[in-house]
């Protein structure tokens, strides 16, 4: 199955993917209403750390085991058996936020639930990956084979 | 092969899909004394609220079990292990198991107080039952008192606020929340908790007597004579492991059931034990304590399931990591908070309503309490739970943690996973 | 900073409807023209150093940068304008030479757009290229006068190092230091791809560009940045430069600052030195001494390489060219003035040399004249914008021709031209990391790929309306040309005579 | 109006040859009845043919067809050729007055040989020195204009429909081994005689059909040897072409023809490495001689006869053969006319051109 990977030597720090990841999980589904007007603003599940130097953008890595599903008191955290992604039901989660300190990778943030990214629910390719200007997220299977 | 699990939380659910994991024929009968599916119990709190609904508190879709082959049975208080005849018995029924895991949780624990046993508005808080009961008891006009300021007790005032016309809180310890909060991070936490949620705080005290009438508490008395209205008392002074039925049957038990803290098993070879009513080593410093949190919970019933089920998974790696809010108020702490010793250290960062304090032992991080400021905390749970020596680190370790924490190489293994690119 | 008497160029328009202040700007500006407000969350952007190189404008998510030429009126005076005033505070304030990227902005004709091309009607059928093969291969080399066989189908003529192209487009010289490593990876990946040649310029040889050696054209200029007998022979053609069509008769300047490690170690010179490109060769101060190096390279080389001379399009062109020729080049490259450098004097660039049009023709003629057209390689160089040019340029008698600009604007070049500052925004013409890693050789080659692979389609629909199936069929094909709007002398020149006709 | 030289004419056209390899004679009125079928290729405005064998008493002279418009050109034309060369006969071609063949030039035949002594002064080879004899009329005798110049070969030609240009000359007198013939479409109406085809230089003689796309750069390439491309037309760069490749490069006829149509490069990249290495040189040398766009060619010498079409077969070209006998020409019924069973029959391919040897005993060599 596929997943986000980051390469740092191309990560440019520009953040559209944070842009593109907000507009991709807003209702509007517009960049421009959902990063300026939509309420409750929608959370980016993507995050680029570093500076124009070094920079790279990080979203969850839908670990094989991962500890977010097994730290979850609600069972809201769960790791679709098919394709693998690690889903929160967002009625399920009270926001506890166990599973944000027990991620090795700091990929979960604090929302009302937990918000976390969902690889844009198995679409052909996620938002942040779509629209990286320097392909610096490819998403790709564990293998490496490009898509 | 016959499993029999006692208890459906955190461990005793954990322990029964592990099972089913690695043995996929054995008969799993998982028996809970409470009359629900396993659900989230640290969730009752935000069902008291109202934050959630009793219909998503349940752990997994009841059709799960099914798919899985995973007998529960609801109701069924066991009230006796026969080790000789492996057997277990609840009600009227008998259970013939092969491998038995006890995963009988914690109960609570309530101080001596004068005229409070019985009284029908003095309550537990620990499950859905008490929960219910407490809903359907309280109302606007209602004077809430709870004795204990530990997180079970807090947890619990936040959700009665919401509901009562006022809230106490009687703690016998100097600072709130004293299992996960040092001294001064309690202040701050508690000065918000006074503000957000107009509760009212009596610490270093104790309830010494209750008055009632008609067997309902209407005020109770404190060690200071103080005198407080109540009429609905909530008892969250904190729990113990439950070990009745481990002791009754001769396995070996301190404060907690003692296994082998890495297969969980027992001193009978044939019966494991998980959860909070174990005995737990603290990775960190080795010290044997009840780490009764749900992370810990999970790991110790899926290691036990995967014995059971002579499969390999152990655990080694036992700390206490908690993360809990208070009116938006993030608090996330992790390994040893309230530790002495010139071997530790900490230091504290303090930025408006932001507090981070962490603690090391020599060049290895050991603890952190963060208030409001616990994005990526898993990172530092990371660095405590590998024990990664910090002079290794590129980054400056108090800002947000994230992958330039690291030095490349292991950045880009954080970021390309095991990809060559 | 003291008051430097010449406004701005641009200003930098920001929509505050549509900003939805992410900052893109902020991180993408090399020039600083971007800031957040004292909230640090509002973006505000003042346009002092703004070049017009549109980085922010093509980045923002939400289409709300504009960039806008600053309209500062001056007294009118057509002959004191604007930017001769601008250019005299510019020269008063630093005392030195203006310094100026890319190619020529002026005015001048561009000869291409008064040349109009034929196309088959009734008499001869134009071909369809998508129906019928259409060859645009093209063979560079010195060629034998003559073949020899020994019958149909064996030949015992003995060939000469050739050089196979794909199509008649090559890249042109770019040196390491002038533009950034990903650039010229780039431009090797495409070369390769494409089967055609990049050439790597006068700086020498990056080892990462180790693997596309076998599609390189290596470069021996007045600095012999680099040169060594493994360059030499691992290459597909050595290329004398003599001179560069922006600056003809000015050597090269790049600054010790610009001499990282990676720079020092490909051009062998010590880190952070200056690297000095002398106006001539000092061994070259004659024809004779041309030859003289021809043939050194060519016994470096065990004769297998071709080589090329590269010179500007100067007055005299025709001569030259014919005795680059005679003094062995197998490929001579003639750059005409309106190509692009990464820095070069303004008044050089502006002034000095001939448009490549007139040049290639004439050298064309006169090689023809003399009887050795078909021995040796014409090579054109100096601003091909689109596959027509290179279709008038092939008619007009061109081999084939080099393409630099045209590759970098499809790496995201938007003709700044301010090469020379080394803040290139799309980590074209910088060596700074932050900006360098802006251009990602795996998208770039792509769409320099694509790009040339268009050309291609494009020159192909133009040969198959000529009724032409193969490129060795257009070369020197003035016919298919007509000129519009051109003197008698010009038409003269070129060869073509006036639509109409 | 401008002629042929002044201006380039596209034009469309009727092409027909017959040749016998053993050196059967073959009359006249049989290439006329071919191209007379394909009447309506061509629009009367040009029409010849061309004849080897035909002067068998005066093989080893240079026979001379010259078209004169004027007295003076005729007179100082003579002078040039009696000082350059050793003439023998001086005669008018016979020739019969047929309706549709008006105005014409007088049409003078000259056989002679080359005057030694200016030919040694010169320093040219005698083909060479033929050559520019002929080239030197043509373009600085105004009014003169040679259009055969072989040795025991006739070129004849005029302004009309060939089958009267055929009348016209009454050319069923006379016999030759190989015959080609040429029925021309021109677009615009030069009138001009010297602009029929065949067109001829020493023993080559070519007709052609098409409008060559390459003319320009066939022509910028063979004028760097010291061709004069006066007529403009494609005929005469193609002619030349085949002169400097045969006669300067000394390559077979076979090869010659392959220059012209060289294989695509996706053909040569599949072949075996020998034939792979000689289309690529073959290519890379002679890329200024390739000829493209729609042609079919039939190419007369002494050597034989060789038809070509172009790479992507954009002309009509047909071939049979019988007996010793071999027929080409545009179309099939011109063919079936004068051979109603020939042996083999068939479309002449671009990539294959077919070479006819002539087996002829006394074969001269040229």
């Amino acid at each position: 199955m596929k997943r986000i990977y980051a390469i740092e030597e191309l990560c440019l720090n520009c953040r559209l993917c944070e842009v593109h990841c907000k507009t991709a999980h807003s209702l509007s589904k517009d960049v421009f209403k959902a990063n300026k007007y939509e309420e409750p603003t929608p959370e980016s599940r993507v995050t680029v750390y570093g500076n124009n130097f070094a920079s790279a953008a990080l979203n969850c890595r839908h670990c094989d085991d991962p500890k977010c599903v097994k730290a979850c008191i609600t069972g809201a955290m769960t790791k679709d058996k098919t394709t693998g992604i690690v889903y929160v039901n967002e009625n399920k989660c009270i926001g506890c936020m166990t599973c944000l300190a027990v991620c090795p990778y700091g990929c979960i943030k604090q929302g009302k639930a937990a918000v976390k990214c969902d690889l844009c629910r198995n679409e052909n390719e996620p938002a942040c990956v779509k629209n990286c200007p320097n392909h610096a997220l490819i998403y790709v299977d564990k293998g490496g084979e490009e898509k | 092969m016959k499993y029999i699990i006692i208890g459906a939380s955190a461990a005793g659910l954990a322990c029964a899909e592990q099972i089913r994991k690695e043995d996929k024929d054995g008969e799993i009968t998982v028996l809970t004394k409470e009359k629900y599916l396993p659900y989230s119990r640290p969730s009752i709190s935000s069902y008291l609220k109202g934050a959630v609904k009793e219909n998503n508190m349940y752990l997994r879709k009841s059709s799960h079990y099914t798919s899985e082959g995973i007998h529960i049975v609801t109701g069924a208080q066991v009230k006796i292990i026969d080790r000789k005849s492996k057997t277990v018995k609840a009600g009227r029924k008998t259970y013939p198991y092969d491998k038995l895991c006890i995963c009988t949780g914690s109960k609570p624990f309530v101080p001596p107080m004068k005229n409070v046993d019985g009284k029908e508005n003095a309550l537990t808080f620990l499950d859905l039952e008490s929960a219910k009961r407490i809903k359907r008891l309280a109302n606007p006009r209602t004077r809430a008192v709870v004795i204990g300021g530990g997180l079970i007790g807090m947890k619990a005032a936040e959700g009665l606020s919401k509901i009562c016309k006022s809230v106490d809180v009687v703690e016998l310890a100097p600072h709130i929340l004293p299992s996960i909060l040092d001294e001064k991070s309690a202040k701050t936490v508690k000065k918000h908790i006074e503000t957000e949620g107009h509760i009212k705080f009596h610490l270093e005290q104790t309830v010494t007597e209750a008055k009632s009438s008609k067997n309902k508490i209407i005020s109770l008395i404190l060690k200071n004579g103080d005198e407080i209205a109540c009429n609905l008392l909530l008892l969250a002074v904190g729990v113990r492991p439950e070990t009745e039925l481990a002791e009754k049957c001769g396995l070996e038990v301190s404060r907690g059931i003692i296994t082998d803290p890495a297969t969980m098993q027992t001193s009978d070879k044939s019966i494991y034990a998980a959860g909070d009513c174990t005995v737990s080593v603290d990775m960190l410093d080795g010290s044997k304590k009840i780490i009764a949190l749900w992370p810990n919970a999970v790991n110790q019933g899926i290691a036990a399931g995967s014995q059971m089920a002579g499969g390999k998974i152990t655990i080694n790696k036992s700390f206490s990591v908690n993360a809990i809010d208070f009116y938006g108020l993030r608090i996330c702490t992790c390994g040893l908070i309230n530790v002495q010793g010139a071997k530790y250290s900490d230091k504290v960062i303090c930025n408006g309503d932001r507090y981070k304090r962490l603690i090391f032992e020599g060049g290895r991080l050991a603890g952190y309490v963060l208030i409001n400021s616990s994005e990526n905390a898993g990172i530092y749970t990371n660095l405590i739970e590998t024990g990664m020596d910090l002079s290794s680190l590129s980054g400056n370790l108090f800002d947000t943690p994230n992958p330039f924490l690291f030095v490349k190489p292991v950045r880009n293994k954080l970021l390309k996973g095991e990809l060559d690119l | 900073m003291s008051v430097n008497y010449i406004p701005r160029r641009f200003t930098v328009v920001r929509d505050k409807e549509l900003c939805i202040n992410c900052g893109c700007c902020v991180r993408q500006c090399s020039n600083e023209c971007h800031c957040f407000a004292d909230d640090r969350k509002t973006v505000i952007s003042h346009s002092a150093d703004c070049v017009a190189c549109h980085r922010c404008v093509d980045l923002c998510p939400t289409g709300a940068l504009r960039i806008e030429k600053y309209v500062c009126d001056y007294r009118e005076n057509a002959n004191w304008t604007p930017q001769y005033q601008q250019e005299i505070c510019r020269q008063a304030q630093t005392g030195g030479v203006l310094l100026s990227g890319m190619g020529t902005p002026k005015d001048y004709p561009v000869y291409w757009d008064k040349i109009l091309l034929n196309a088959s009607q009734v008499t001869n059928p134009s071909i369809d290229p998508l129906r019928e093969p259409m060859e645009i291969r093209t063979i560079l080399g010195r060629k034998p006068e003559k073949l020899t066989v020994e019958k149909k189908g064996k030949s015992t003529v003995e060939m000469p190092p050739q050089v196979i192209l794909e199509t008649p487009i090559m890249f042109s010289a770019m040196s390491f230091g002038s533009i950034s490593l990903n650039a010229q990876k780039s431009l090797a990946m495409a070369a390769k791809e494409l089967g055609t040649l990049f050439n790597i310029g006068e700086g020498g040889l990056h080892p990462d560009l180790q693997p596309f050696t076998d599609r390189s054209i290596v470069q021996v200029a007045s600095g012999r940045f680099g040169v060594h007998s493994d360059y030499l022979n691992n290459s597909k053609i050595v290329e004398i430069k003599i001179g560069q069509g922006a600056k003809p008769g000015i050597g090269g300047h790049l600054p010790g600052e610009k001499v990282s490690v990676e720079v020092s170690n490909a051009r062998m010179i010590p880190e952070g030195s200056d690297a000095i490109s002398p106006a001539p060769h000092h061994d070259i101060y004659s024809i004779e001494d041309l030859r003289q190096l021809i043939w050194a390279i060519k016994q470096a080389t065990n004769n297998k390489k071709p080589v090329c001379v590269k010179i500007a399009a100067v007055h005299n062109v025709a001569a030259i060219v014919s005795g680059c020729a005679r003094a062995g080049a197998d490929i001579v490259a003639i750059d005409g003035f309106r190509g692009g450098t990464g820095a070069a004097p303004t008044r050089i660039r502006d002034n000095v040399g001939i448009p490549i049009e007139l040049a290639l023709a004439s050298a064309d003629q006169r090689l023809r004249d003399e009887g050795t057209r078909s021995q040796i390689s014409l090579v054109a160089a100096g601003s091909f914008r689109c596959s027509a040019d290179i279709v008038k340029a092939i008619a007009l008698g061109a081999d084939a021709c080099y393409c630099a600009s045209a590759p970098l604007i499809a790496m995201g070049c938007h003709m700044c031209a301010t090469c020379n500052t080394g803040k290139c925004n799309w980590g074209i013409a910088t060596q700074r990391p932050e900006l360098t890693k802006r251009l990602n050789p795996d998208i770039m080659y792509k769409r320099v790929v694509n790009l040339i692979t268009a050309w291609n389609h494009e020159i192909k629909e133009i040969m198959g309306g000529m009724g032409i199936n193969s490129v060795d069929s257009l070369r020197g094909n003035r016919l298919m040309l007509r000129g519009i709007g051109l003197s008698e002398k010009e038409l003269e020149i070129l060869g073509i005579k006036h639509a109409g006709e | 109006m401008l002629k042929e030289g002044q201006v380039r004419i596209p034009s469309g056209c009727a092409i027909a040859a017959i040749i016998d390899r053993k050196g059967g004679m073959i009359n006249g009125s049989e290439i006329i009845k071919s191209i007379a079928l394909m009447h309506d290729r061509s629009n009367g405005l040009g029409g010849g043919f061309a004849a080897y064998g035909i002067y068998p008493e005066h093989r080893d002279e240079y026979a001379f067809h010259i078209f004169y418009e004027n007295a003076q050109a005729h007179q100082n034309c003579e002078e040039f050729l009696f000082k350059h060369f050793n003439i023998d006969v001086a005669e008018r071609i016979p020739t019969k007055k047929v309706d549709s063949i008006s105005n014409g030039p007088d049409i003078w035949r000259y056989f002679g040989r080359v005057n030694r002594v200016r030919m040694k002064n010169s320093r040219l080879d005698e083909s060479e020195y033929v050559v520019q004899c002929v080239t030197k009329v043509n373009a600085a005798y105004d009014g003169a204009y040679i259009f055969s110049s072989g040795k025991n070969i006739g070129c004849f030609k005029a302004v009309g429909y060939p089958e009267d240009v055929g009348e016209f000359y009454m050319l069923d007198r006379y016999n030759a081994y190989l015959w080609t013939a040429h029925g021309r479409f021109p677009t615009n109406t030069p009138g001009w005689w010297g602009g029929a085809h065949p067109f001829n230089i020493l023993d080559w003689s070519i007709v052609h059909n098409g409008e060559i796309s390459s003319y320009d750069t066939n022509r910028r390439y063979i004028e760097q040897f010291g061709y004069k491309c006066t007529m403009q037309t494609d005929t005469e760069v193609i002619t030349y072409l085949f002169d400097h490749l045969i006669r300067h490069h000394n390559l077979p006829v076979n090869v010659a023809a392959d220059v012209l149509t060289a294989p695509e490069w996706a053909e040569i990249d599949r072949m075996d490495s020998d034939k792979k290495e000689y289309f690529t040189n073959l290519r890379a040398i002679y890329s200024g001689a390739l000829v493209n766009g729609p042609f079919s060619v039939i190419l007369g010498s002494n050597k034989g006869l060789l038809a070509i079409n172009d790479r992507l077969k954009l002309r009509s070209l047909t071939a049979a053969t019988k007996g010793s006998r071999a027929y080409f020409a545009s179309e099939e019924s011109a063919i079936r006319i004068i051979c109603p069973d020939p042996e083999k029959l068939w479309s002449v391919s671009g990539a294959e051109p077919v070479f006819v040897p002539l087996e002829l005993n006394e074969e001269e060599d040229v």
